[in-house]
């Protein structure tokens, strides 16, 4: 029963990768990273189950927790250049616009 | 990043929680996946995040340089000390057994000491590191001074 | 707690650096360093003597028999290496005041020795324990505290070799780690004397040959031997003084002697140097790379270089020594482990009170030192005559043993490459003392003073050491001779 | 002995040589570093691979128990070194590699070798 | 906390216990340094009325993913993303963060900016943005934090 | 009667999930540009992720693993739009546009570029 | 004292005078008083020995014992004896000669002269009172190292280059060559002790005995046997009472005495003479004989020629050595003093042309015997001894050596003796005689020139009339040689 | 399959050049790993995995790259050596495979021995069911005395290197 999970779950993964590979801002790739993280976390927690022991979603936690702070160093990285900062913007901006309705 | 109301709002939230998680992950390390090196990494990696948005020096405030540097140190000691405690108590360097009366129940005590020597060690070394990095003031690439 | 010697050697210097940490002052911390290498250095030699008594000492760690557990096992030569080191230490530590006090920012003298302890913490416990894996774990403490201490040189090339050190000792040690697996995964242990008594039913496997070569390849790369040399020079060059010596006359002789134990501990004589193609391969490639290095070091103008070009070379010449696989080739490798450690310690501590004085140990800046520097040139003059080989020096010693012992199994082609490196090694020497003593010095030269006592008196200890080794060769070839029986007999 | 028996193994393999063709070929520094730590992590793949037994659990338990119904736990022990033994190397290279960019303004190797031709 | 610790664990003996009071300690000297708890305090009081608040934005999800999942899936993408100005009335630095992960949670619209009076956000269509402008979810979310709203409002930096 | 329609319900869900997760996946393939992408992983990470959780919740035998997987779940829901609103600022920040208009849109627009901090 | 305290007392001796020298650097005339007192008593010191030494003591002195079975030890024989005698007697009216032209030059550096000056002596003494092999080897190698600073002593680039080919061919010879086959030596004998009647026989094969012989010869560059001479026309560029004590004596004769030690008691002449390699070395060292004489002939400049005299003559002692009968072997130890008596005349005349005249060119020469009358007359006296012919000295040892290749069967050598001396006839004899009755390119420049300085005088006076007293009393030198020769299976 | 996404991001990386993609890549080869190890059994392995190779690896490289420059590198040198190398320790791996139990194999001698030891005796000797923390932390624990030693270097070298006061650079540093 769990296998069409694993494989939507492993296809969905590929995709990630693909989209984490073409890019083509890094901004895509930093997504398409932080979505193949929550994918593995799930492949982990089905994984869990299917191999009977609970004790493996600690490890999912451990993961998603990385995930979600690898993805707001890479991204204070690219905003800022630099992880030790405050990370003020020193003169607020409107980037949004023209595009905004 | 303060200025991103949503990400300083959620990491308050979280952080307690990692913080916590951590160290749960430090005491069940006898039970299931974890134990001090996965627990210091994830104690650390809390304290990260909230330098990651208020800033290094607003992490440092809160857990000094000093502070972090002398418990790497005592994270060792503590870890040496068990064996040097079980060589004096009559065992071999880490012959937890000398630690109680059953043999099974020092092996307890004694894995649990180590595990938080390893814990304190990895989560002081990690966040020490992290100091180290963050200080750094980035300077323009490919003017660098001869 | 004669008992417990073998794990308090390792643990006394383990403690000692968080100790270093936490009291901070740097003076409070230079006399907590130098009273834990001399303790640590007395520890060895008592150990040293009681293994020469009473055969080798099995140190069970928490308890656990071995194989289940980790176990400390310390033989002549675990014994004799575990003095070099600690002895080593011990000669630094005294000199490392002054030296380290110009070296190393006053905030972080701390850290600096705590690093050096962690070294020497290294390759105690590489020495001394009987798993092989836990010797890569000891393996990389060491290294990965060598990389630090290299990187913190003055000169900005001291990052680069660092790095570059880094890079190609990491390489080392997974290759080492690959081989460890290769010899788990057919043996499924990993305790030295059980993977010893296991592996012969395995020998003719093509797994067990691929371990073994991929032990020596990383174990290669992390003693620099040539052509996987690369990162000495730099290293050695650009690190503090004390650094400098220490690891000269320490690091790569470990790495040597955990090649030994894998030769002959692990693999025994018998495989290594029936089954596998050691005795046809290494002795030749080690001499090689001693005649190279030799002549490379010929043509440096850096002085610290020039003794790092020449350390690869006296490395060609242990490894060559070690793998004739007779008792007279191991019994003069061993041996010369040990006399190369006191040249080298010697002229690299020399070479650090020079750069102290006049920082800077280009040749060209060393014009005329003889007259200024009376003492300090002077004990290079006799470390660089140790080297060359001069009677009544230990380098003599090992020379001597190394030829007879390539004489005895006919190897001519050897000892030819043996002279002509030696003839090298005369080149590169006395480049150096005709700079000291036969030249003026450079016009406009600032005037210099001698180096303090507290340098010189170590350097001449060693310098000391050097002649008395050359005269009576009780204490070093005695005991390598015994080690080297130790090694071939398979001692329990 | 079949041929697929060590298909695992080959592409652990592979992957140790992509990390180790890394550090070899490459002439900037900070790749080199994430060649070395691709070495490494497949050299611990390989590793738990060896300590896989078909169908077993995790060595976890509560009774003494038969070892083929479990993992080998002593590769992975092994392995939770060697993975701190690689970060704590990460973490030293990657300080010497930023004090290298302050030192030279770059972390190439060429360029580097161009400002200090000896080194 | 402390359920937090009891869930994750689940064992009883006293040293895990102690480790689990210990822990909470050092955490709570952690936070309070890093002075979480004096600014804001912990808002353990709108737990029950987030859940509540939840369920209704999973179901909210759920609607807005399978018009979007629709989108995905037909051969011809049929969008019209734009950016929005949604007017914000909520003053406290928690609701409007509950506010703009609400939106960006339910697929179709993503908050990107956050300012004094407004958010700005990203909708994949004109349903999406005209579902927001309505403000429905807005004041749901302020009867969540409304308890917080009455004690703050003056403190809002 | 109960247990099997829990059995039913958490299947349900699980198999939704992954239905949603690959739906998310489709989305950040096809999706023409950064901003529409964030709204196909979204699907996967909110809803995708959401429901096998559930789903597995309902399937736990234990008080404690529904409880560990509540704490994911908790976790997955604070962070998961954090994290996508984050790069959405940051990326228009850097000068990333969001393309507008009706679609539809083929993959490469002028607009979708690498970001300016990004330039080799 | 008894006999070994004497032995180490000669030993240290030098090393006080080194001492000295430095103590006394500050002032010239302690400093040479220093290393004239201190050549005196080691002549007295080694002159004490012979008597103990013809009683049959042997001086056994341990230094250390570095490795089991080989120690660094002295140990007295009547060669090394002579050796000694002649070669401390020689520094002491060296020393003389030094003062008067040092100052003469006026050189630099005179405190490092003077202390390597008595640091050669180290090495002389300990190689000639050496008990074995490495003991020989050690001081060898001393005398290379502390000789370096001498030859290079001018300072200039040509004097460093000249330095380091003598460093280069003589280290290279022996750490290549001597150290191996002492190696070697050892691997096969299990020693390297110096024994009357071998070492090698019965342990080495003829092959490997064959190897070594070659190794000593070639290897033992001091002596320089062609094609390992050049460090000695190198070694000219140095001052010239270097040349003449070192590179006519002291340095050159620790090579030719090493072989002649080799020979006898590590070969023993016995075992020496089924060594199939004898045959091609003795062909060797004529030939450097031979083509020493033809290149000496071909030299203009006088010290360049005496050097290639040098080398031809020194392989005269080779080929003694490796005839290794009675008579050759006694006349190559005759021949080590009589040489070195001749030799070291003409270096301090050619040394005196160059302090007084400041000529270094045979050619300048014509005429300067009118003006510088002794110099000439001690030149020719050290030419005579040098050719052979009587009253001189230098008649004995090659009549005696003459009387070796007959005994070894080897006539042919004999004429290669005879071609010599002719050339040596060729080569030396026109210089006084173009001195005395030659006229002078430029007589112009002949004015100012001076008979060299009282000093130098006197040193020649004394050598030139050891060459006759050679010539008058070759017995006890002979009597004291030949139980070197008795002793043998 | 895993092992298949390995491969692809490994060759990804050899590719690129982009030192930033090539960190996000690390990242991803390291979180793929980590799910291996947990389809292979090794819990704790895996969560250590996770935590440093996507979590403290990324995080300092990033850092690094922040530091220094994440422009990328030029052309990789044109030798075949590196190849040569790699290739020829490649196939002596193979080699060396050829004589190794089959994967998966429990009968395998590795499993035996010792790591039987372990299974059957932990629980009784030491009360701790994770066999992996009693072999860790008791059995084997001066790896993990060594291991800590190893941490703790890592600390003391940066520190050493870097130095924490915000804005602080190095001493000069004197070509
Ligand atoms: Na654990
Ligand atoms: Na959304």
């Amino acid at each position: 029963m769990f296998v069409p999970v694993v494989i939507a779950v492993v296809l969905t993964m590929g995709m990630a990768l693909v989209r984490a590979l073409c890019g083509p801002t890094l901004y895509d790739r930093i997504l398409a990273l932080n979505m193949f993280g929550t994918v593995t976390v799930m492949l982990l927690s089905v994984s869990a189950f299917v191999a009977g022991r609970p004790d493996f979603l600690d490890i999912a936690m451990v993961y998603a927790l990385m995930n979600f702070i690898g993805t707001t160093a890479v991204l204070k990285y690219f905003r800022y250049g630099d992880l030790g900062g405050t990370g003020h913007d020193v003169e607020p901006t409107r980037p949004e616009g023209e595009a905004l309705r | 990043m303060t200025d991103h109301v949503v990400l300083r709002v959620i990491g308050k939230l979280l952080i307690p929680f990692i913080l916590a998680y951590g160290l749960y992950v430090q005491a069940h390390g006898d039970f299931g996946p974890g134990g001090g090196f996965q627990a210091g990494v994830i104690v650390a990696a809390g304290l990260i995040l909230y330098g990651l948005i208020h800033g290094v020096a607003a992490t440092q405030r809160v857990v000094p340089p000093r502070l972090v540097e002398a418990l790497a140190a005592v994270g060792v000691l503590i870890y040496a000390g068990v064996g040097v405690v079980t060589l004096v108590l009559g065992g071999n360097f880490l012959g937890y057994g000398a630690l109680d009366h059953s043999p099974s129940h020092g092996q307890h005590t004694g894995v649990f000491l180590v595990e938080l020597g390893v814990g304190v060690a990895v989560a002081s070394v990690m966040l020490a590191i992290f100091y180290a990095f963050a200080s750094r003031k980035p300077i323009a690439s490919g003017g660098g001074r001869r | 707690m004669d008992h417990h010697l073998p794990v308090l050697v390792v643990v006394t210097a383990l403690v000692g650096a968080p100790l270093c940490i936490l009291v901070r002052q740097p003076r409070v911390v230079w006399g907590l360093f130098t009273a834990i290498t001399w303790s640590i250095a007395a520890m060895a030699v008592t150990l040293l003597l009681q293994v020469l008594s009473e055969g080798p000492v099995r140190y069970a760690l928490g308890g656990w028999p071995p194989p289940l557990g980790i176990e400390l096992r310390v033989d002549v030569l675990g014994g004799f290496v575990l003095t070099i080191v600690s002895g080593m230490a011990a000669v630094v530590a005294p000199y490392s005041l002054r030296s380290v006090e110009q070296e190393v920012d006053a905030a972080r003298v701390h850290q600096f020795y705590a690093v050096l302890l962690l070294a020497l913490t290294g390759l105690l416990g590489l020495t001394a324990t009987g798993d092989i894996f836990n010797a890569f774990v000891f393996l990389e403490i060491s290294s990965l505290a060598t990389y630090v201490l290299v990187s913190l040189g003055r000169d900005r090339r001291a990052l680069v070799s660092a790095f570059r050190y880094l890079v190609m000792g990491t390489v080392g040690g997974t290759f080492f780690l690959i081989g460890i697996g290769f010899l788990y995964v057919q043996t499924g242990t990993l305790n030295m004397l059980d993977l010893a008594a296991i592996l012969p039913q395995w020998i003719d496997t093509r797994t067990s040959a691929v371990a073994f070569a991929f032990l020596t390849v990383g174990l290669s790369l992390k003693l620099a031997l040539f052509p996987l040399h690369l990162w000495l020079p730099g290293a050695y060059s650009y690190a503090p003084s004390v650094v400098s010596a220490f690891l000269a006359a320490t690091a790569t002789k470990v790495a040597a002697y955990l090649m030994l134990r894998v030769f002959f501990t692990v693999f025994g004589q018998a495989v290594a140097f029936g089954e596998l193609p050691v005795a046809a391969t290494l002795p030749a490639v080690g001499l090689f790379g001693a005649l190279a290095m030799s002549l490379v070091a010929v043509f440096q103008t850096n002085l610290k270089r020039l003794l790092a070009y020449s350390s690869i070379a006296q490395i060609g010449y242990i490894v060559t020594a070690a793998s004739l696989g007779t008792q007279a080739g191991l019994t003069a490798g061993i041996g010369h482990l040990f006399n190369h450690a006191m040249m080298k310690g010697a002229l690299f501590l020399a070479v650090g009170c020079i750069a102290y004085r006049i920082g800077s140990v280009r040749l060209e800046e060393i014009r005329g030192l003889g007259r200024r520097m009376p003492w300090t040139a002077a004990a290079i003059f006799v470390g660089g005559a140790s080297l060359v080989g001069m009677p009544l020096t230990a380098g003599f010693i090992s020379k001597w043993h190394l030829v007879s012992a390539i004489l005895a199994e006919g190897q001519w082609g050897l000892v030819a490459l043996i002279l002509t490196s030696s003839l090298l090694a005369v080149a590169y020497v006395w480049r150096i003392v005709g700079f000291l003593y036969l030249r003026d010095a450079p016009s406009g030269a600032a005037p210099v003073r001698e180096a303090p006592l507290s340098m010189l008196a170590p350097t001449w200890a060693l310098v000391l050491a050097n002649v008395w080794f050359g005269l009576d060769t009780r204490g070093s070839l005695g005991v390598a001779t015994q080690a080297a029986l130790g090694l071939l007999g398979g001692q329990p | 002995m079949s041929i697929l028996a060590h298909y695992n193994d080959w592409a652990v393999i592979v992957l140790m040589m992509a990390g180790l063709y890394i550090v070899i070929s490459t002439r900037s520094f900070l790749k080199k570093v994430v060649g070395l730590n691709l070495f490494q992590t497949s050299v611990i793949i390989f590793y738990i691979s060896m300590a896989n037994v078909t169908g077993a659990a995790a060595p976890i338990v509560t009774e003494p128990v038969d070892a083929a119904d479990y993992a080998n736990p002593l590769p992975h022990v092994l392995m939770l070194t060697a993975i701190v033994v690689g970060v704590a190397t990460t973490a030293v290279g990657l300080g010497i590699l930023v004090r290298i960019h302050e030192a030279y303004g770059t972390v190439e190797e060429d360029e580097i070798v161009r400002h200090d031709f000896d080194s | 906390m402390g359920a937090f610790w009891f869930a994750l664990s689940g064992h009883t003996e006293p040293l895990i216990l102690g480790c689990g009071a210990a822990s909470i300690a050092i955490v709570a000297v952690i936070t309070h340094r890093m002075g979480v708890v004096d600014r804001e305090g912990f808002p353990f009081e709108i737990l029950f009325r987030a859940l509540a608040y939840s369920a209704w934005l999973g179901v909210q999800i759920l609607q807005s993913s399978l018009a979007v999942a629709k989108v995905v899936l037909s051969p011809r993408m049929a969008i019209s993303p734009r950016l929005v100005r949604v007017p914000l009335r909520l003053r406290t630095d928690l609701g409007r963060a509950i506010y703009a992960n609400s939106i960006t949670a339910t697929p179709g619209t993503v908050c990107i900016n956050v300012w004094d009076d407004h958010l700005v956000v990203h909708a994949l269509d004109e349903g999406s943005a005209q579902g927001l402008v309505n403000g429905d979810m807005e004041a749901r979310v302020a009867v969540v934090e409304c308890s917080q709203r009455e004690v703050r409002r003056g403190e809002v930096d | 009667m109960i247990e099997a329609l829990l059995e039913l319900l958490s299947w349900a869900c699980v198999l939704s999930g992954a239905f949603f997760t690959l739906v998310g996946g489709i989305g950040i393939l096809r999706m023409p540009d950064l901003f529409s992408r964030l709204h196909a992983s979204g699907v996967a990470d909110m809803l995708g992720a959401g429901l096998l959780l559930v789903g597995l919740m309902l399937q736990a035998d234990s008080f404690w693993t529904v409880a560990k997987i509540g704490i994911l779940l908790g976790f997955f829901a604070l962070t998961s739009p954090t994290a996508a609103h984050v790069v959405a600022k940051c990326a228009l920040h850097t000068g990333v546009q969001p393309m507008t208009g009706e679609g539809p849109f083929r993959a490469s627009r002028p607009a979708d570029r690498e970001g300016a901090s990004s330039k080799p | 004292m008894t006999v070994e305290t004497r032995v180490l007392f000669a030993l240290l001796l030098p090393l006080l005078g080194v001492l000295g020298v430095l103590l006394a650097r500050r002032r010239p005339n302690v400093r040479e008083a220093v290393s004239l007192a201190v050549g005196a008593s080691l002549f007295l010191a080694v002159a004490s020995l012979v008597g103990p030494i013809t009683a049959g003591a042997d001086g056994h002195v341990v230094l250390a014992r570095p490795l089991p079975g080989v120690a660094l030890e002295l140990r007295l024989e009547p060669l090394g004896v002579l050796f000694a005698l002649v070669a401390s007697f020689l520094w002491v009216v060296t020393t003389i000669y030094a003062i008067g032209y040092m100052r003469g030059h006026g050189e630099g550096h005179q405190t490092r002269f003077f202390a390597c000056f008595a640091g050669a002596f180290f090495g002389v003494v300990g190689a000639a009172f050496s008990g074995n092999l490495l003991t020989l080897f050690f001081f060898y190698e001393i005398l290379t190292v502390v000789t370096y600073p001498l030859v290079t002593h001018a300072g200039t680039e040509a004097a460093r280059r000249a330095g380091r080919t003598y460093l280069g061919v003589l280290l290279s010879t022996s750490i290549g060559l001597f150290l191996f086959a002492i190696v070697w030596t050892w691997t096969v004998a299990g020693t390297v002790d110096f024994v009357p009647g071998g070492v090698l026989d019965g342990r080495a094969d003829r092959v490997a005995a064959s190897v070594i012989l070659a190794l000593f010869v070639f290897g033992i560059g001091k002596a320089a046997v062609m094609p390992f001479h050049r460090w000695l026309p190198a070694a000219m560029v140095a001052p010239t009472p270097v040349s003449a004590l070192l590179h006519a004596v002291a340095v050159v004769k620790t090579g030719v005495f090493a072989l002649l030690k080799v020979s006898i008691y590590v070969f023993g002449t016995d075992f020496l003479f089924s060594v199939p390699i004898r045959e091609p070395l003795l062909w060797v060292a004529a030939t450097t004989i031979v083509l020493a004489s033809l290149i000496a002939m071909r030299k203009d400049n006088l010290k360049a020629r005496l050097a290639y005299s040098t080398i031809g003559q020194l392989s005269y002692i080779v080929m003694g050595a490796l005839l290794a009968t009675p008579s050759a072997s006694v006349g190559a130890g005759l021949h080590v003093v009589t040489h070195a008596f001749g030799k070291i005349t003409l270096f301090f005349a050619a040394g005196a042309f160059l302090v007084a005249a400041h000529r270094t060119e045979v050619g300048q020469l014509r005429g300067i015997g009118r003006r510088m009358p002794w110099t000439s007359a001690f030149f020719l006296i050290g030419s005579l001894s040098i050719i052979g012919l009587p009253p001189f000295g230098g008649m004995w040892s090659k009549w005696l050596l003459g009387l070796g290749t007959l005994e070894a069967g080897e006539p042919w050598l004999l004429g290669v003796l005879l071609f010599s001396a002719l050339s040596n006839f060729a080569y030396l004899l026109p210089i006084p005689v173009h001195a005395f009755f030659g006229e002078p390119d430029d007589p112009s420049s002949l004015e100012g020139v001076r008979e060299a300085p009282l000093a130098c005088r006197i040193a020649m006076a004394i050598t030139a009339s050891g060459c006759v007293a050679l010539f008058c009393f070759p017995g006890p030198v002979h009597d004291f040689l030949r139980p070197v020769l008795s002793v043998g299976p | 399959m895993l092992l298949a996404f390995l491969l692809i991001v490994a060759l990804a990386a050899v590719v690129q050049r982009n030192l930033l993609a090539v960190v996000l890549l690390f990242a991803v080869y390291s979180l793929l790993s980590a799910a291996l190890f947990t389809s292979l059994k090794a819990v704790d392995v895996a969560m250590t995995e996770a935590a440093v190779g996507v979590g403290v690896s990324t995080v300092l490289m990033l850092a690094t790259l922040s530091l220094t420059t994440h422009r990328a590198n030029r052309l990789p040198r044109r030798s075949v050596l590196p190849l040569i190398v790699v290739l020829a320790t490649g196939a002596a791996l193979v080699y060396g495979t050829l004589d190794m139990p089959a994967f998966g194999d429990p009968g395998a001698p590795i499993h035996g021995h010792v790591a039987g030891d372990y299974l059957r005796r932990s629980i009784a000797e030491t009360g701790i069911p994770n066999v992996v923390t009693s072999v860790l932390a008791s059995y084997r624990g001066f790896d993990t005395l060594g291991e800590t030693c190893v941490v703790f270097t890592a600390g003391l070298g940066v520190l050493l290197l870097l130095g924490t006061r915000r804005g602080s650079r190095g001493e000069a540093t004197q070509p």
